[in-house]
Formats: structure tokens, C-alpha cells, sequence
């Protein structure tokens, strides 16, 4: 993905980027849910009780 | 001599250390905040704060120069001596607040040179009397000072650093800078404004080098207006005084020239505090350059030893120096936090400002990416034109791809202040949509930066899009 | 009668209807722009722009009169016929830009006044040639007039509206400013500085109604400073004139009072044009207050007609009017876009300035949230500090719950700029860690929104957290 070459591995805010941090969770296994695969906090919430890659319906776009 | 024992012991108090000291004692860290000098450090005391004071007001000054046209006329008169006054009372006030903000942090300042006996002690010299102070943690953070060139020695009086230059001693007839940097400049300016003639010597091919080429235009054209002379690929050989007057030797394309003045200032880099401090004793690892080697926790190689500031590497700014404080700080407190910013926003106050953030045109070419660019001048903005301040620009840099927003270069009227949102963008991880659909307040200065990003994707409003 | 057919047809050209034009010609749709007076509206002619270029000048004077502390001492003359030449330049500068713009985008900009014959055409009287103007859509920005009180009926000579006030005929001794609302205020301010005597005739509890009352004390207490009368709960009952005088009749608790004066103005709000230009004969529906009844795509009851900005209702923001006139472009265009901002920032160019985004305390609480506040003084800020400009402060509220950042409002130097970062914070969804975490150039005004939102946290570095 092009964002890697930023030097950042996810596209994600930083409170969910600390967020993450916090609960230990790698956030390049998180799939994000936002806009372009941002990584939103939920996303976060929802890894780490043990959906790193929910199944697709659960993210598309409302 | 006396020992006391901290959670946390921090040495240097700049805009690194003061802020580390009261993030530690919001954190319920018994800490300890060890200065040498004023508190505050470079930043406070004769950088940053000082510095923009000076520029301020000799801003006002300049805006009424150019009033006439909006029928505004007046002959300021300047009290040197009173700026100056007004100056250390600026100075004066942020000690104090700091000193109120340790307090209220439950903060102890100590008055001392601290040096490093072991990995967890330092002694600490307050003039005669001496310290023991013990921690489990020490946050290091002694800043830098100027660099010095043969020939050129400061000395107070004929030869200023960025120290002396901010004092605002007088205003020289003919001031040369040594160092078309960002300090060189913005000092350079101020002393322009303020009546003095000013030569610039650069040695690099260009003033302000790593700055977007075409706002170093802008910037060299307002220098140019207030008939400041800019030597580039010139080299200070040395100084020489003839019946009372200065005579700065230098060299360009290998022929020599002598240009006379009244006072030099020399600003051609900062290096690192990291001698005498006894780093070895403590087993901290000092890179080639003198800057203390860190990880992204503001780690050093002893455990026990945290780093931050000017001290550990460039960019040497306030805000990150700051910011690696809190960092330092949090990790010792014992929360995950870490360096991972995107946006390192930095601004150079001259006429016009410049700010940037995140990647250039070429850095972004550089890592691969396909970069799309969006440009808005402010001449066609109208708050800009509203305020007669229309020279400049905002240029923004996305991917092609995936539309991200990269960076942005300001060049204009308050572009150190309008860098905060492009900067906050960055952060967030925003798209150039994101921005352009974002309602900007009209009429605004900040309606440029919506512009250069919908300018990108080929959907500005108030330029014709190619 | 000659009959041209375009895709659209926009009527008005103020930044809803010019904005407008131009998307619909970079959308690809053949566009005709109607104009029955200055092409800008109220916007650039005597609203916005012009006024922004007065009051730009008016603090510049102002400016300097603080500025002995400084050491800058003068005496500024002001030519007020020069004054309103620059500001004319200025109005003639951002008009020729919409020309340009319009032209650009293939738009046909047309003089001439509109008016619907059916739901697919108007007739254009530009002044005895009439033309008719056929399109599958329309969007109708004419936008809004200054109201009339009884007693105080504009004459361009004694009473004048902002038209009047902003084109800046005179500065005269004592004026009566009839309405403490954005605009009174912000001119009252404008020849307070230049140097009217100046009294100010609310009829509510309050200036600045609906702004945060900490907000209004401030601006309150700097009118007072340059000795501007304040009446509240006062009502204008009548103008009389007297021997070469007028004497403004008020009531405030019951009491009668005279007040003598030169000029008066009145700002007491705005009404929509929605009136005599055949809106029924195109099936438009106008609801009760004279505003055209929108949906949030600006599509109207008619199919064909959309309206935006003014006309269509509250705020009366300039930049409301664009974006909204960008999105009818869309929908015309087959976009899906619609009006789902979540910011909507406003800006008040008092001194100091006022700005606000999203929802206050009591909005909050309101809306069934348990608000947090935090709140940051320029007072303790270096870079305001060294400017000089030190009245007002950042207040942010947020979610106690979520931590997500729900409003903002900004009193003091730029606040009108500085609102830009919190609008793109909330519309990105943004914690209040997110803007917390973001480094903030050192020293800046942004970095009081910063500390605000750390202060919501109990986490602000430069002041002790409660
Ligand atoms: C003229 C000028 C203008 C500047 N303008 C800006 C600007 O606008 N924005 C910006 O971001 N940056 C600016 N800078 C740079 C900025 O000042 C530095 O980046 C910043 O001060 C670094 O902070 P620091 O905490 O690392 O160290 P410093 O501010 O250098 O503080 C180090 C402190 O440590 C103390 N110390 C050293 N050794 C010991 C010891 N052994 N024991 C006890 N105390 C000790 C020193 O006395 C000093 O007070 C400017 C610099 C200058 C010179
Ligand atoms: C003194 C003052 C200061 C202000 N400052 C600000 C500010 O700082 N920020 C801000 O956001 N807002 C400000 N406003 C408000 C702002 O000017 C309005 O919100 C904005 O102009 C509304 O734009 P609009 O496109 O809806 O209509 P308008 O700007 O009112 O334009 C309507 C246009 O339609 C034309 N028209 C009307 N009927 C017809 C017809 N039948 N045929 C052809 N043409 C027609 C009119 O001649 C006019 O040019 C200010 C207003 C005033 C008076």
C-alpha cells in the first residue's frame, strides 16, 4: 500500500494509534474500517477481542 | 554533601526538560529539575520566545511603512532601549510561569550543574555547594549551543552570537550575518527593519537550505526590498579591524572580498551539550556528531538514562524537544508511549513567514510515491488582499493514488500559525478530500490551504484549474 | 425577445450564486450566471471583503497606539478618503478575480435582473433589452437585505445601513450604532478606532447574542476600553432631528433617553430576497419567515429550482452560501453530494475576535451529552505573549464519555484563522487526544487549541490542571 512508504504502516488517527498501543494490538493487523482503510477505534476494540480480520460484510460501508 | 533521591531527576531546562519535569509530576513522579542557568533554557531565555518578540515588533514597524496606501501615514520613532525592556519583560513572564507550572507539579527546581557520577546519580554544583541527587530514571536534556568559526570568535561585543543578537544591544549601522539559516535570517530581518544595513554570507549555494526553492524566492525578494545583501557560495575567511570599523574577509568563487561593518553575527549551526557532563560515567553511548544516540521511547544505551531535545539530534525545535519530553516522561511512568509522529511542523519567521510539513515534492518523489500538487496564492485570496498581506502561497502535495495528503509548504502572512492545520491533517491521516470539503470560515486565511488541496485533485474554486 | 438555452441558470452572484456558476462550468454544464448589480453581492461589495480591509486598517492604528510599550512611539495620520480608495481597490480587485474565474470556467455572466416566468425559464430586464433564459436547473442565490425599523428608515444620508457604514463617506463625530449583534459591532469597532464616538442600542439582555457569554465579557470590556457606550435591553423608538444634530430616542427598563449624535446605523439583521422574482410562477415554496424552503441536496419543491445561501436561510455566512452553492452544482451535476457537514465555523471580527465551530457547553448539554471543558488562556502563551496580543482564550468541549471533541470557541489574536484547525478536527471526528497528540509549532497560536484539549484530559502542560 502506498501509505507504507510514508514510513507508516496504517493509516490511523493518534488517539487509535495509542489506543492500540495501550491494549497491545498491531495495528497492521487491524482492518480498518474508515474511509480508505483508516483504522478507527472500534477497529481496534473489535481485534483485540479477537476479530484481527473480520469477515468483510462487517465493514463495508453502511 | 548532601543526597537526595528522586523517582525521576531531569537536567536541563529548556522546552525538553521543563516540560518532561511537569509531565513527570502530573504523572505522580517525585521529581527533580536541575538548571544551570535560566530557566527556561535557549528557547526562552534568548531563542524562540525572545527572538519572535523582537520580530513582532519590528514587524509593526514595517507594516506602517507600507500603510501609506491604505491611508495610514506616521514616522515611528524606536526606542531601542525600550523594546529591549519590553523584550526581557516577555522573557521575564514565561520564567515566571514555568516556575509556577514546576510548583504546581510538585516540581523541585534546583539551581545547579548537574554531572553524571554513575548511571544513577549526578552531582550537582550550585556554586560552591554541592548536590548528590539519586533516581531510578533521569531525563537528560542540555540542549545545544551555536557553533563557533575560526577567525570569528564570539566575543560579546564585536562578534555576536544569536545570544547577543537577541539581546538587541544596539542597532549596528552595518550588520553582517554569517549563515543564511533560519536564526541567521530572522534575525537578519529584524535588524534590517530596524535600520540596520545587512549583509548576508552564505556558504551553500542558496539561502535556506531543505526550504521549498520557491519560497526561498519570496523570501530572498523581501530581502532584496529592504536592501539586505546576500552573498551565496561565500565563505568567511576572517576579521579584521581597521580604525574602529569591521572588515569581514570573504571569499566568493575563489576571489576575495572585504566587507566593512559594524557587528557580525555568526549563526551557522547549533551543536550538541554533550560534553562534561560525565554521559561516559553513566555508560550513555554519544553518537559521531556529539548527539546522544536514542530509540523512539527517548532511550539511550543505559537503561536507566533518557534523552530528548536539541541534545539527541535534529530537527532542533522547541515543539520537539517538547514533545520527546513528554514522550520520555510517559515512558517512565510506565505508559507505551512512543515517537510516531507524522507531522514535525516547522516555521521560519521571516518576511514572509514559512512553515512546512511532511513531505516535499521531491521527498515525496524520493519515497516513491507519485505526487500530485495543489498551489493557491494568496493574492487571490481575500482576506489576504483585505489585510494587504498577499505575497505567498500554499502549496500541498497528495498521492496520486490514493489521494492522501503528503505535506504542505506556506509561504505568507501567518503561516506559522496556519501550518497547525495542515499539520493536524497529516496526522489524522487525512485525504486532499478531506480538507476540501472541510467549510472554511471566509474570509479567512486558512480558505487557502482548502483551496491548494481541492486545487490538487483539479477542483479549486477560486483558480482556474488547469 | 432573444431566448438562450443553457443547462443551468444561476440567479445572483454572491459567494452562493458566483460559487455556484463556476462549479457547474468545471462540472461541464453550460452555465449562465445573472447579476442585476455588482457582481460579488453583498459578500464582496459591502460585506465580508470590504469590511475586513477597514478593520484591518482600523487595528493597524489601533496597534500602534499599544505599542509605546514596545518602544514604538508615533503619531499615525489617516486620510480617509485614501482609506476608502484602498478598500475600493480591494472590492474591484476580488470582482475582476470572479470575471476571471467565471470566464474560465465557460460561465456567460449576465446583467440584468431575473425573474421566473415558469419552473424552466426567466426573463432578464437588463435594462430595457430583456432576454430569456431557458434551463433544465436553476439556482436562485439573490440573497438578503438589511432590515428597516420603523422610525429609522435608510437614507444614505443620517441613517445608514452596513451598505453605508462600510463604503466608510465620512468618520463622524458620534455615531449610534442600533444593533449589538456581528455586524454592528464589528463596524461600531471600525469607527470607534478611526475615532467616532460611538454608542451601541441592543434591544436584548445581551450583545452578541447566542455567543459564549466569557467570550462576549471580553469583547464587552474592549469596547469599554475605547469608550464605546453600551446599551442593553434598550429600544430605538424614534429619530429626531435637532438644530444640525440627530438625537436617537431609546428605552431601556421603561425609561425614555436622548442620544445625540451624527450618524446612525442600523444593524439589526437581515431579510431574504425572496420577493419579486416570480418564485411562485416556478412552484418555489417560501416558508414563513420569506426563506426558501430547502431540502438538504437544495433541491426546493419545484423539481427544477434549487436555492442556496441567504436566501435559503440561517447562518447568513458567506461561506455557508458556497458550499451550499458548490453542492446544488453537484446535484445538477449528478453528484450525490448533500449538506452533511458537521462544521460550520463562524467567524466575528471584533476585537479581539471571536470564532466558534461546532457545539458550546450548553449545546452540549442540550444534546443529552455530559461535557467536559478545557479551556487555555492566551495570557500563558509565549507566542501571544510576544506579540502583544494577549486578551481571550481557547475553550473546547468534548464528550466526558468518548473523549471525542465536540466544539470550539476561540476568543482573541486570529481566532478567525485558528478556528480552521477545530472545524477540520471535528469533521474528521476527531478525539480530543488526537489534536492533544498532534505536535504543534513552537511558538504559535495554535498551540493554545492544543493545550485546551489536553486540558479536557486534565492533561495541559503550560497551566496546572485542576
Ligand atoms: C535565536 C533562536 C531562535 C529560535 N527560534 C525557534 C523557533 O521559533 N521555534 C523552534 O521550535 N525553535 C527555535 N529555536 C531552537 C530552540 O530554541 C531549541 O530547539 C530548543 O531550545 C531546544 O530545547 P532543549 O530543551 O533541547 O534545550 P535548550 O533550550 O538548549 O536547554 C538546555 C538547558 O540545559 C541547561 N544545561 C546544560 N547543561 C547543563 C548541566 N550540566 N546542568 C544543568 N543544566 C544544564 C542549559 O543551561 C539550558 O538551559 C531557536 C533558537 C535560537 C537560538
Ligand atoms: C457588513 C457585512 C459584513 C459581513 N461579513 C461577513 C463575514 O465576515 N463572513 C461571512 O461569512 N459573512 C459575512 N457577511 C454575510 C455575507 O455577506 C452573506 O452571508 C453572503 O453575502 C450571502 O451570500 P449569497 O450568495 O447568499 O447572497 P448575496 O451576497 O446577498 O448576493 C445576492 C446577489 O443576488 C443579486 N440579486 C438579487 N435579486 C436578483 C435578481 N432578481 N436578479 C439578478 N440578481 C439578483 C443581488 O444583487 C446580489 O448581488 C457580512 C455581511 C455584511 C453586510
Amino acid at each position: 500500500a502506498p501509505a507504507e512508504r510514508s514510513g507508516r504502516k496504517v493509516l490511523a488517527a493518534p488517539a487509535v494509534r495509542a489506543m492500540a498501543r495501550q491494549l497491545g494490538v498491531d495495528l497492521g493487523l487491524v482492518h480498518g474500517s474508515g474511509p480508505g482503510g483508516r483504522v478507527l477505534k472500534d477497529d481496534v476494540h473489535g481485534a483485540r477481542n479477537g476479530h484481527a480480520h473480520p469477515p468483510p460484510e462487517l465493514t463495508a460501508p453502511a | 554533601m548532601a543526597t537526595k533521591t528522586y523517582d525521576a531527576v531531569v537536567i536541563g531546562s529548556g522546552p525538553g526538560g521543563y516540560v518532561a519535569a511537569i509531565r513527570l509530576g502530573q504523572l505522580g513522579k517525585k521529581t527533580a529539575l536541575v538548571e544551570k542557568e535560566a530557566l527556561g533554557g535557549v528557547c526562552i531565555n534568548w531563542g524562540c520566545i525572545p527572538s519572535k518578540a523582537l520580530i513582532a515588533a519590528a514587524n509593526l514597524v514595517e507594516d506602517l511603512r507600507g500603510a501609506a496606501e491604505r491611508g495610514i501615514t506616521s514616522e515611528p520613532k524606536l526606542d531601542i532601549a525600550k523594546l529591549r525592556e519590553f523584550k526581557d519583560g516577555v522573557v521575564k513572564k514565561m520564567v515566571g510561569g514555568i516556575q509556577v507550572l514546576e510548583k504546581g507539579n510538585k516540581v523541585d527546581v534546583i539551581q545547579g550543574t548537574a554531572t553524571f557520577v554513575g548511571p544513577n546519580a549526578v552531582e550537582v554544583d550550585g556554586g560552591g555547594e554541592k548536590t548528590r541527587l539519586e533516581a531510578a530514571a533521569f531525563i537528560v536534556a542540555t540542549g545545544a549551543r551555536p557553533v563557533q568559526i575560526p577567525g570569528f570568535e564570539f566575543d560579546g561585543k564585536d562578534v555576536w552570537s544569536a545570544k547577543e543578537a537577541v539581546d538587541l544591544p544596539e542597532v549596528p549601522k552595518r550588520l553582517v550575518v554569517i549563515g543564511g539559516g533560519i536564526i541567521g535570517l530572522e534575525l537578519g530581518t529584524v535588524y534590517a527593519k530596524l535600520g540596520s544595513k545587512v549583509t548576508v554570507v552564505e556558504a551553500l549555494p542558496t539561502i535556506l537550505t531543505g526550504v521549498d526553492p520557491e519560497a526561498v524566492r519570496l523570501v530572498q525578494k523581501s530581502l532584496k526590498q529592504r536592501e539586505v545583501a546576500i552573498h551565496v557560495n561565500a565563505k568567511a575567511k576572517g576579521l579584521e579591524r581597521k580604525g574602529g570599523e569591521l572588515v569581514v574577509k570573504v571569499e566568493v568563487d575563489g576571489k576575495e572580498q572585504a566587507i566593512p561593518c559594524d557587528k557580525v553575527l555568526v549563526a551557522v549551526g547549533f551543536r550538541p551539550n554533550s560534553e562534561g557532563i560525565g554521559l561516559d560515567k553513566a555508560g550513555v553511548k554519544v553518537g559521531p556528531k556529539g548527539f546522544v544516540e536514542v530509540n523512539d521511547r527517548m532511550q539511550t544505551s543505559a537503561p536507566s538514562v533518557y534523552c530528548i531535545g536539541d541534545l539527541c539530534g535534529p530537527p532542533l525545535l522547541a515543539h520537539k524537544a517538547s514533545k520527546e519530553g513528554e514522550i520520555a516522561a510517559e515512558v517512565i511512568a510506565g505508559h507505551k508511549s512512543v515517537r510516531d509522529w507524522v507531522s514535525m511542523p516547522a516555521a521560519i519567521f521571516t518576511d514572509p513567514e514559512v512553515a512546512t510539513v511532511g513531505l516535499s515534492e521531491e521527498q515525496a518523489k524520493a519515497q516513491g510515491y507519485d505526487p500530485i500538487v495543489g498551489k493557491f496564492f494568496f493574492s487571490a485570496l481575500g482576506r489576504a488582499v483585505a489585510i494587504a498581506h498577499t505575497d505567498g502561497f500554499v502549496k500541498v502535495v497528495g498521492d496520486r493514488e490514493s489521494k492522501l495528503l503528503l505535506g504542505a509548504t506556506i509561504v505568507g502572512p501567518e503561516a506559522s500559525d496556519l501550518i497547525a492545520e495542515a499539520a493536524l491533517a497529516l496526522e489524522m491521516g487525512a485525504y486532499l478530500e478531506d480538507v476540501g470539503l472541510t467549510v472554511h470560515a471566509h474570509p479567512t486565511l486558512p480558505e487557502a490551504f482548502m483551496e491548494a488541496c481541492k486545487g490538487a485533485l483539479g477542483e479549486a474554486i477560486h483558480r482556474v484549474n488547469a
